[in-house]
C-alpha cells in the first residue's frame, strides 16, 4: 500500500529533559519531521516511567498513527505493548536502545547505536590509555573504577556488559576495582568518585557510562589533585567531555550524535511505512574519539 | 498525621517535665537514658562501628569528603527543618534545587557570576513565596501544595532550559570567582562545609534563641493558640517557606559551583532524603518540636551511612536498606523514651 | 436537588471530572471514543487499585509512601516464579502459584509496615518513608538489578484481553472498586476505619483493637499494591526493579483530590475513583492533544493545587467563620 | 479468702493505689470504696489526682502499687477493654468522640451490631440508639453527625455510651462542666435510674451544690493522698472545703470594692456577626466588671472573638478609649490593650508541648529581647511573678503544660493574659473545671483587677459566678443582648427569664 497523504509518526521517548542528549534528539526529530512536507509527528515522553510509556503506546495505537517509534524505557517491559501495536497493524521502529529479543518478531527495525559495541570500544580505549609507551595494549595493566548509568536501564546495562566483557579479553591485566552507579547524573558521579578517591590510593583509569558522568569524575579528581594519575574514558561524547579532551584532561570517549540518531530513526520509520526494505538492525556509526582524532569531529551541540 | 498527636499526647506520660534537672526522679529506665541523647549515641556508635571495619573511615580526608557531600542536602535540610517545626512540609525543595542550579549555571556565562546569583535567588525566593502564600495565607494543605509545586517547578525548569544541560564554559571554570562556593577552601577546610556550618549556626540561633523562633515553635505546636496569642500565623508560615527557599538558593550555588554545570533533574528525589535527615535528627513531623542542631546530626548520619557502606564495599542499594532500619530505630527510640516504654501501649 | 448539591460540595472532584471530560471531548475528536475510554480505565487501573488501599489507610489516619516500591517486589516475584523450573511442566498453570506468591509478598510487606506502626508507635509517614527506600533496596537485592521477562505470552495476553468488549484489567479495577466501597461503607471494619482515623484515642477507649485493625488495612494496601504490580507486569510481560517510582505521589494525589482528609477520619471510595479518573483523563487528554512534555508537569502540578483551593472554597463557612 | 475482708457490701474497692509520673506522685496510697446503688462523690483541688485515680480504675493507667477489687474479687485491669468487661465505665472529663461519625456509631463505637459477613446491622443499631436517646430526652437522632452538635450535646452522647452496657460502676468525671440546667436535670434523672438498678456511681465535680444534691458519700483527695470519706447528709460545704484545701473560704464579696467606674473604655454599638449574634450594644468603663450570662450557644464567645479580631463583624462599631477602631487580628487587639482568656484552654489557650514559662510570655515575646535574642531571665521573672500570684502548681517553669492538671493549665492562660497588663480584659468561662479554692482566688483576682482600673468582661454560664464578680450583667438569648442588669438590682429569676427568652418585652 502506498501513502499519498500525510504520514503520522508517533514517537514515545524515554525521558526527555533528563539530559541534553535526549532533548537534542527530540528537537532533531521534530525538525526532521517538519522538514518533510508529508510527515506529521506526535511526540510523547514517558518521563522514564515504563507504565507511562505503555499507556502512551496505547494512546498512539488508539490514534491509529501510521508508525510508532519507541525509545524503550526498558527493553523487556515494552515487548507486549510493541506486540499489541503490531497486532493492530501498526509497524514499530525501536530507537536508541533495543528491546529484548523476544520482541524482535514484532518490530520492523531497530535504529540506533550499538551500546554493547560502545562499551567494548571504551574498553579498547582503556587498554590503549593504560599501556605504557610502545607497549601493546593487550599487555596493559592497572586498576580502574567504573561509574555506570542508572541501574535497571537497558543502555546502562548494555554498556557495562560490553565494557566488562571486552576489557577481560582485550587487556586481562586491567582490574576493575569497583563499580558504582552515577545515575547519568554529574553531581552524583562526582560524589561517587570522591568516595573512590578516598578509598583507593591508586586509580589508573575511570570508565563512565557517559561523558556527563565522566566530567563529574573529572571534577572530583581535579579537586583531589589526582587527574594526573588516571585516564578518564566516557561514552556518548558531550560538549563538556569534548572540551575536557581538548584540555588534555580527558582521554577519550565514543562519539554519538543525537541528531544522527533521530534522523536515522525517522528515516527508517518513513521507509517502513512506504514499504521499503530496511535492515533489521539499523545501527549508525559511533566511532571512538580521543584527543588525537577529535579534529575529525565537530563539537557536540549538547 | 494529626491524629497521632492525640496518641502521643496520651502516651507521653513518661516524659520528665524537667529535662535538664532530673531531680528526685528515680524511674528513668534505660530506654529513657538512651533516647534522651539517642541520636548522638547512635551517631557515635555508627562512627566507631564503621571505624572498626574500615581504617580509612575515620581519616580526616574521609570525614571531609562526607561533610562535603552532605553539605548540599544539609543546607536544604536546615530550611526544611524550619518549615517542619512550624507544622508543615516542603516537598518542593528537590525541584527547586534543580531550578536554582540550572538557572545560576545558565546565567553565569551570560550575565556574570554575581548577577546570576542575584537573579537566581530572586527567582527561587519567588517560588518560596508562592509556597508560603498557598500554605500560609490560603491555608492549603502543605503536603499537597508542595507536591504540586514539585511537579510544576520541574516543568518550569525544563521550560527554562529547553531540556538542555547547562554548563559553565571550561575556559571560565578555572577563572571565575564563582568557583569559590563549591571548590574553594579556607585554611584547608572546604567551602561547602563552611557555608553549611555558618548557615547551621545562624539558623540555629535564629530558631532557638529569638522571638521569631519562639513563634515558629508556637505555630507548629498549636496554630490556634498561636493566633489567639497574637501571632500572625500566616506570616510565620509564609516566612518559613521563604527561609526554606533561601536555603535551596544557597544549596544551588554550592551545587552549581561544585559541578560547574547542571542537568534538569539534579535535585530529583532530594526532597525525601532531606526529609529523612530531618526526621532522623528527631524533629517531629507534627511540628513544634525539634531543632536545627538535631537536623545537622541527622543529615550527617545519613551521609556516614552512605559513605561507610560504600567504603566497606557493599552495593549502593545496601545503604537504602540500612537507612530504612536506622530511621525507624532512631525515631522509635526517641518516642519510646518519651512515653517511657518500648512498645506502643495501643492494643 | 439540595442533597445533590451537598454531594458535589463533598466531592468537588466530580465537578472537575465533568469539566475536563467536556473540555477534552471538545478539543479532540479522538478523546470521546469508546476505545479511548477503555484505554483510560486500563491506564488508571494501576494507580487506581493502589488508591483504593490508600483510601483505607489514609482514612485510618495513616499514609503509605512505600507503595511504589512495594509494587515492584510482587511484580518481580511473580514474573520470576513463573519461570522456575519446578513449574516448567505446568503450562499456563504456572501463572497461578506465581501470582499467589506475588500477592503474598505484597501482603507481607503491608503487614510488616503495619506491624511496625502498631508496635513502635512511630508515625506511618516516617515508617513508610523509610520503607520506600528499604523495600526498593530489597527489590534490587532480589533482582540483582536485572529485569525479569515472562516467557509465557499468555501472561501478557491477559493484559490485552477483554470480556464483552471491556478490557479485563478495567474489570478487575471496577470490581475491586465496588468491593472496597462496600467494605468501607457497609461493614464493621469500614466503620472502625473511620473511627480510628477520626479519634484514635476514642477508638482505643471504646475497645477497638486499633493495632491489628491498622495492620489489616496495611495488608489491604499491600495486597492492592501487589495486584497493581502484577497487572502492570502483565502489561509489560516483564518486571523491572525500577517499577513504580514516584507512584506514591500520584496515588496520594488521586486520593486527596478525591476528598480524603490527610488527617484521617473522612473520605470515600467514590471520591477516590473520581480523583483517579481525573488524573487519568488529564494525562490521556494531554497526550492526545499533544501538550509538550514539559508543560504536562506544570499543568498537573497547578491543577492539583487548584483543586485543593476549590475544595477549600466550597467547604468554607462564609464570612462568619473564625479567622485563624 | 482473706482478700475479701469486710467489703461484702461493696461493688468496688481500691486499696493503697500508687501512681507516679516522672517528677509527680499523682496518687500516694489512695483508698476508695463504692457500694451498689450509691453515688459516691470524689472531690479535691485541681491536680489532686481524681482523674488519675479513675483512669487507673478504667484500665487506662497501670498503678505502680495497690490493689483493685471488683465485687470482692481482686483483679488487674490492663486495658480499657478489660475494665469495660468487668463492668467499669468511665465518662471522660475531656470529650472523646469521633467527630465525623454519627451519634449512633459513636455510642456503639467498638461494638457495632453485626449481621452476617461483618456487615453493620443498621436496623438494630438505629433501634437500640433510638431507645437510649429517648431515655435521655434529647432532640437529635441516631444519624446526626457528632460534629454538628454543641458541646453539651456531645457530652450527652458520651453519657449515652454508659447506658449501652450492663455496668456495675459508672464514673462521671466532671460531666456538668458544659451542660445547661435542663440537661443537668436529665443527667441527674439518669443517675437516679442507674442508682435504682444497683449500679455504683462515682461522681467527680467541683460544684458543691451538685455534690450535695445527689451524692451519698464524699471522698476527698488532697495532693494525691486520701483524706477520708464524709457522709453527705452529715456534713456541710464548709467542712468539705476545709478537708480539700485546709481552710475555709470567704465567699462574700468584699465590701470595699464597690466600683467607682471611670471613663468609658470600650463602647460597642449595633455589633452583628451574621447569624451568630445581632445588634449588640454596650459600654464598659474602667474599673467595672461586666458579666455576660446566657445559655451555651447564645453568642457570647463570638462577641468576644469579634472584639479580639478573630471574626469580621457584619455591622456595628467598636470604640476603644473614645476612638473608633477596626480590629482585624489578635495582634492588633493586643496592641490596643485588649486581652482575651479564651473559652477552650487546650485548643485556644495553650501550646501544650511548650513549657510553662514560654506559654506565659508568648504574646509579649517581642518585648522580652536583649539584642537579637530572647532574654531568659526577664521571661523567668514574669513567670515567677504570676506563679506566685496565681499559686500555679508546677514542678518548675520547665514543665510542659500538658503535664499540669486542668486547673493549673487554666491559671497559666490567665497569667499569660494578665502579664500583658491590658486595659480591657475579656475572660471566657474563666473557671470551667477549676476547684473551689482556685475559683475563689480567680474571682477575687478579677475584682482586684477591676479595682485597679481595668475594664473586665466576664463570660460565664454559671449564675453564682456572674453574680459574684460582676457590677452589671448582660443577659443574652439566641444571639441578642436582652437587657443589661445592675447587679444589685437583679434576682436569679430575672436572669433565668432573660436568658431563656421569657418575657422579652421591648427594652
Ligand atoms: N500524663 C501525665 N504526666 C505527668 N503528670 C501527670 C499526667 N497526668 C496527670 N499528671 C499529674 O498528676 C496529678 C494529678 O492529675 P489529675 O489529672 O488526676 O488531677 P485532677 O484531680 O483530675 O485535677 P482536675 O480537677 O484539674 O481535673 C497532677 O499533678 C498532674 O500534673
Ligand atoms: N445549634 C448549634 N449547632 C451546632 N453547634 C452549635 C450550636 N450552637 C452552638 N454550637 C457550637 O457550640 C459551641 C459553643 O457555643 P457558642 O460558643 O456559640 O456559645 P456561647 O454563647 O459562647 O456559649 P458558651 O460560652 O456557654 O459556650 C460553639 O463552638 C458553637 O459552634
Ligand atoms: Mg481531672
Ligand atoms: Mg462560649
Amino acid at each position: 500500500e502506498s501513502h499519498t497523504d500525510t504520514i503520522t509518526v508517533g514517537i514515545t521517548q524515554n525521558n526527555v529533559g533528563v539530559d541534553s542528549y535526549q532533548t537534542t534528539y527530540e528537537q532533531a526529530f521534530i525538525e526532521a519531521a517538519e522538514g518533510m512536507d508529508n510527515v506529521e509527528a506526535v511526540v510523547l515522553d514517558a518521563g522514564g516511567d515504563v507504565a507511562r510509556q505503555i499507556a502512551q503506546m496505547q494512546d498512539l495505537i488508539q490514534q491509529q498513527v501510521d508508525v510508532i517509534v519507541i525509545w524503550p524505557t526498558n527493553g523487556q517491559a515494552v515487548v507486549p505493548a510493541v506486540r499489541a501495536a503490531s497486532q493492530a497493524n501498526i509497524p514499530v521502529v525501536v530507537t536508541n536502545s533495543n528491546i529484548a529479543e523476544e520482541g524482535f518478531d514484532f518490530i520492523a527495525s531497530f535504529s540506533g547505536p550499538n551500546n554493547v559495541q560502545q562499551g567494548a570500544s571504551s574498553a579498547e580505549l582503556m587498554c590503549e590509555a593504560l599501556a605504557d609507551d610502545g607497549q601493546d595494549p593487550s599487555e596493559a595493566t592497572g586498576q580502574i573504577v567504573q561509574i555506570s548509568g542508572q541501574p535497571g536501564y537497558t543502555t546502562a546495562i548494555e554498556r557495562q556488559e560490553g565494557f566488562e566483557d571486552r576489557l577481560a579479553e582485550a587487556c586481562p591485566g586491567v582490574e576493575i576495582l569497583e563499580t558504582q552507579p552515577g545515575d547519568w547524573n554529574r553531581e552524583k558521579s562526582q560524589r561517587v568518585m570522591e568516595n573512590f578517591l578516598v578509598k583507593y590510593d591508586q586509580i589508573d583509569g575511570v570508565y563512565s557510562g557517559d561523558d556527563n558522568m565522566g566530567v563529574g569524575a573529572l571534577n572530583a579528581a581535579k579537586a583531589a589533585d589526582r587527574v594526573g594519575e588516571m585516564a578518564l574514558i566516557g561514552a556518548t561524547n558531550f560538549a563538556v567531555g569534548y572540551e575536557a579532551m581538548a584540555a588534555g584532561e580527558y582521554y577519550g570517549s565514543i562519539y554519538q550524535s543525537p541528531v544522527d540518531d533521530a534522523q536515522n530513526a525517522l528515516k527508517t520509520a518513513i521507509a517502513v511505512v512506504n514499504g521499503e526494505e530496511v535492515p533489521f538492525l539499523n545501527y549508525f556509526e559511533t566511532p571512538k574519539i580521543t584527543r588525537d582524532n577529535m579534529d575529525e569531529f565537530s563539537k557536540p551541540v549538547f | 498525621m494529626s491524629k497521632v498527636e492525640t496518641e502521643t499526647a496520651a502516651s507521653a506520660k513518661g516524659h520528665a517535665p524537667d529535662e535538664s534537672a532530673p531531680g528526685p526522679d528515680t524511674s528513668r529506665s534505660w530506654v529513657q537514658i538512651i533516647s534522651a541523647q539517642g541520636i548522638l549515641i547512635a551517631f557515635a556508635v555508627f562512627l566507631l562501628g564503621f571505624g572498626l571495619f574500615s581504617d580509612r573511615f575515620l581519616s580526616f580526608e574521609n570525614m571531609e569528603s562526607v561533610l562535603r557531600s552532605s553539605s548540599i542536602i544539609g543546607v536544604m535540610a536546615l530550611g526544611v527543618t524550619v518549615v517542619v517545626l512550624s507544622g508543615n512540609l516542603d516537598l518542593s525543595v528537590g525541584s527547586m534545587l534543580s531550578f536554582g542550579t540550572v538557572m545560576v549555571v545558565d546565567l553565569h556565562d551570560k550575565i556574570g557570576a554575581a548577577p546570576a546569583m542575584g537573579v537566581m535567588m530572586v527567582a527561587v525566593l519567588a517560588l518560596g513565596c508562592i509556597n508560603g502564600f498557598l500554605v500560609g495565607i490560603l491555608k492549603l494543605n502543605s503536603l499537597i501544595v508542595t507536591l504540586g509545586m514539585l511537579s510544576a517547578i520541574q516543568g518550569l525548569t525544563l521550560i527554562y532550559s529547553g531540556g538542555q544541560n547547562v554548563d559553565i564554559a571550561p575556559s571560565t571554570q578555572s577563572t571565575t570567582w564563582f568557583r569559590v562556593f563549591g571548590r574553594g577552601d579556607i585554611a584547608g577546610l572546604d567551602m561547602p562545609i563552611i557555608i553549611f556550618a555558618v548557615l547551621a549556626i545562624l539558623l540555629h540561633c535564629a530558631i532557638a534563641f529569638t522571638a521569631y523562633g519562639r513563634r515558629v515553635y508556637a505555630v507548629g505546636g498549636n496554630p490556634t493558640a498561636a493566633v489567639f496569642s497574637g501571632i500572625r500565623r500566616g506570616r510565620v508560615v509564609f516566612s518559613t517557606y521563604v527561609i526554606s527557599a533561601a536555603c535551596v538558593g544557597f544549596a544551588s550555588i554550592i551545587l552549581g559551583s561544585r559541578v560547574m554545570g547542571s542537568q534538569n533533574n539534579v535535585g530529583q528525589g532530594y526532597e525525601l532524603l532531606v526529609l529523612a535527615g530531618v526526621i532522623l535528627g528527631g524533629t517531629s513531623l507534627l511540628g513544634g518540636s525539634g531543632s536545627i542542631f538535631k537536623t545537622v546530626v541527622g543529615v550527617l548520619i545519613l551521609g556516614f551511612i552512605q559513605n561507610g557502606l560504600l567504603l566497606m564495599g557493599y552495593p549502593y542499594y545496601a545503604q537504602w536498606i540500612v537507612t530504612w532500619i536506622v530511621i525507624i530505630l532512631a525515631v522509635w527510640l526517641d518516642i519510646a523514651g518519651k512515653r517511657g516504654r518500648l512498645f506502643s501501649p495501643i492494643a | 436537588m439540595q442533597s445533590g448539591l451537598r454531594l458535589l460540595t463533598r466531592n468537588p472532584i466530580w465537578v472537575f471530572v465533568a469539566i475536563i471530560f467536556i473540555f477534552f471531548s471538545l478539543s479532540t475528536e479522538r478523546f470521546f471514543d469508546i476505545a479511548n475510554f477503555r484505554n483510560i480505565l486500563v491506564q488508571t487501573s494501576t494507580i487506581g487499585l493502589i488508591a483504593l488501599g490508600m483510601t483505607l489507610v489514609m482514612i485510618n489516619g495513616n499514609i503509605d509512601l512505600s507503595v511504589g516500591a512495594t509494587l515492584a517486589l510482587p511484580a518481580s516475584v511473580t514474573v520470576d516464579v513463573m519461570g522456575w523450573g519446578a513449574f516448567a511442566e505446568w503450562g499456563n498453570w504456572q501463572i497461578l502459584p506465581a501470582v499467589l506468591l506475588g500477592l503474598l509478598s505484597g501482603i507481607a510487606i503491608g503487614a510488616l509496615n503495619g506491624f511496625i506502626v502498631w508496635k513502635t508507635g512511630v508515625d506511618a509517614f516516617i515508617v513508610t518513608l523509610g520503607a520506600m527506600l528499604g523495600i526498593r533496596g530489597l527489590v534490587f537485592v532480589y533482582t540483582q538489578e536485572q529485569s525479569f521477562f515472562a516467557t509465557n505470552f499468555t501472561y501478557s495476553d491477559f493484559a490485552y484481553s477483554a470480556v464483552l468488549g471491556v478490557p479485563t484489567l478495567a474489570i478487575v479495577f471496577l470490581v475491586f472498586t465496588v468491593a472496597t466501597h462496600i467494605l468501607l461503607s457497609r461493614t464493621v471494619h469500614g466503620s472502625n476505619t473511620y473511627a480510628v482515623g477520626d479519634n484514635r484515642e476514642a477508638a482505643v477507649n471504646a475497645g477497638i483493637r486499633v493495632g491489628p485493625h491498622m495492620v489489616i488495612n496495611f495488608m489491604i494496601i499491600g495486597f492492592f499494591a501487589a495486584l497493581a504490580g502484577i497487572t502492570l507486569s502483565t502489561q509489560m510481560g516483564a518486571a523491572t526493579p525500577n517499577l513504580g517510582r514516584e507512584f506514591e505521589l500520584w496515588v496520594i494525589t488521586a486520593v486527596v483530590l478525591g476528598g480524603t482528609k490527610l488527617t484521617g477520619g473522612a473520605g470515600s471510595i467514590i471520591g477516590t475513583f473520581g480523583g483517579v479518573l481525573a488524573i487519568g483523563m488529564l494525562r490521556n487528554g494531554m497526550n492526545l492533544i499533544g501538550v509538550p512534555a514539559f508543560y504536562v508537569l506544570l499543568v498537573l502540578g497547578s491543577i492539583l493545587i487548584f483543586v485543593l483551593f476549590l475544595d477549600k472554597q466550597l467547604n468554607r463557612q462564609g464570612e462568619e467563620e473564625i479567622r485563624l | 479468702m482473706s482478700d475479701h475482708g469486710d467489703d461484702t457490701g461493696s461493688v468496688l474497692r481500691l486499696e493503697k493505689i500508687v501512681k507516679t509520673f516522672p517528677g509527680v506522685r499523682a496518687l500516694d496510697g489512695v483508698d476508695f470504696e463504692l457500694r451498689p446503688g450509691e453515688v459516691h462523690a470524689l472531690m479535691g483541688e485541681n491536680g489532686a489526682g481524681k482523674s488519675t485515680l479513675m483512669k487507673v480504675l478504667a484500665g487506662m493507667y497501670q498503678p505502680d502499687g495497690g490493689r483493685i477489687f471488683i465485687d470482692g474479687l481482686r483483679c488487674t485491669l490492663p486495658t480499657p477493654i478489660a475494665a469495660k468487661e468487668m463492668g467499669v465505665i468511665l465518662i471522660h472529663q475531656e470529650l472523646s468522640l469521633a467527630e465525623e461519625m454519627t451519634v449512633a456509631e459513636n455510642i456503639f463505637l467498638g461494638e457495632l451490631p453485626r449481621s452476617r459477613f461483618g456487615f453493620v446491622d443498621w436496623g438494630v443499631l438505629d433501634k437500640r440508639v433510638g431507645d437510649i436517646l429517648k431515655m435521655l430526652n434529647v432532640d437529635f437522632g441516631p444519624r446526626t453527625k457528632v460534629n454538628r452538635l454543641s458541646i453539651a450535646k456531645k457530652q450527652m452522647v458520651e453519657i449515652a455510651r454508659a447506658l449501652t452496657h450492663d455496668a456495675k460502676v459508672v464514673v462521671f468525671d466532671e460531666p456538668t462542666a458544659s451542660l445547661t440546667d435542663a440537661e443537668k436535670v436529665v443527667l441527674f434523672d439518669i443517675i437516679g435510674d442507674l442508682q435504682a438498678r444497683g449500679v455504683g456511681i462515682v461522681y467527680i465535680s467541683h460544684r458543691m451544690e451538685e455534690i450535695f444534691k445527689i451524692s451519698d458519700r464524699i471522698s476527698i483527695l488532697r495532693d494525691g493522698s486520701y483524706r477520708g470519706t464524709l457522709i453527705t447528709a452529715e456534713t456541710d460545704e464548709d467542712a468539705v472545703t476545709r478537708a480539700m484545701i485546709g481552710r475555709s473560704l470567704d465567699l462574700s464579696r468584699d465590701a470595699g470594692d464597690v466600683a467607682r467606674p471611670g471613663d468609658v473604655k470600650l463602647a460597642v454599638e449595633g455589633l452583628s456577626c451574621g447569624s451568630l449574634y445581632q445588634d449588640v450594644s454596650f459600654k464598659l468603663r474602667a474599673g467595672e466588671v461586666l458579666g455576660f450570662y446566657g445559655l451555651v450557644g447564645a453568642g457570647r464567645t463570638e462577641i468576644a472573638e469579634t472584639l479580639f479580631g478573630l471574626r469580621r463583624p457584619s455591622a456595628g462599631t467598636v470604640t476603644l478609649n473614645g476612638e473608633a477602631v477596626q480590629i482585624t487580628s489578635p495582634a492588633e487587639a493586643i496592641a490596643h490593650g485588649l486581652s482575651l482568656v479564651p473559652e477552650s484552654r487546650k485548643e485556644q489557650g495553650l501550646v501544650l508541648g511548650m513549657n510553662c514559662r514560654d506559654n506565659i510570655t508568648l504574646p509579649q515575646i517581642d518585648n522580652l529581647t536583649s539584642g537579637p535574642f530572647v532574654s531568659g531571665p526577664q521571661e523567668v521573672a514574669i513567670y515567677e511573678k504570676y506563679r506566685e500570684r496565681l499559686e500555679i502548681k508546677a514542678p518548675s517553669w520547665r514543665a510542659m503544660v500538658k503535664n499540669l492538671s486542668g486547673g493549673n493549665q487554666q491559671k497559666i492562660v490567665i497569667g499569660k493574659w494578665l502579664s500583658m497588663k491590658p486595659d480591657v480584659l475579656i475572660v471566657d468561662e474563666p473557671t470551667r473545671g477549676i476547684d473551689v479554692g482556685s475559683k475563689a482566688e480567680i474571682h477575687n483576682l478579677i475584682r482586684e483587677l477591676a479595682a485597679q482600673g481595668l475594664a473586665v468582661i466576664v463570660i460565664s454560664s454559671e449564675m453564682p459566678e456572674v453574680l459574684r464578680v460582676s457590677d452589671r450583667i448582660a443577659a443574652m438569648h439566641q444571639g441578642r443582648l436582652v437587657t443589661i442588669f445592675e447587679r444589685d438590682a437583679v434576682t436569679e429569676d430575672d436572669l433565668i427569664q432573660a436568658i431563656s427568652g421569657i418575657g422579652v418585652h421591648a427594652a
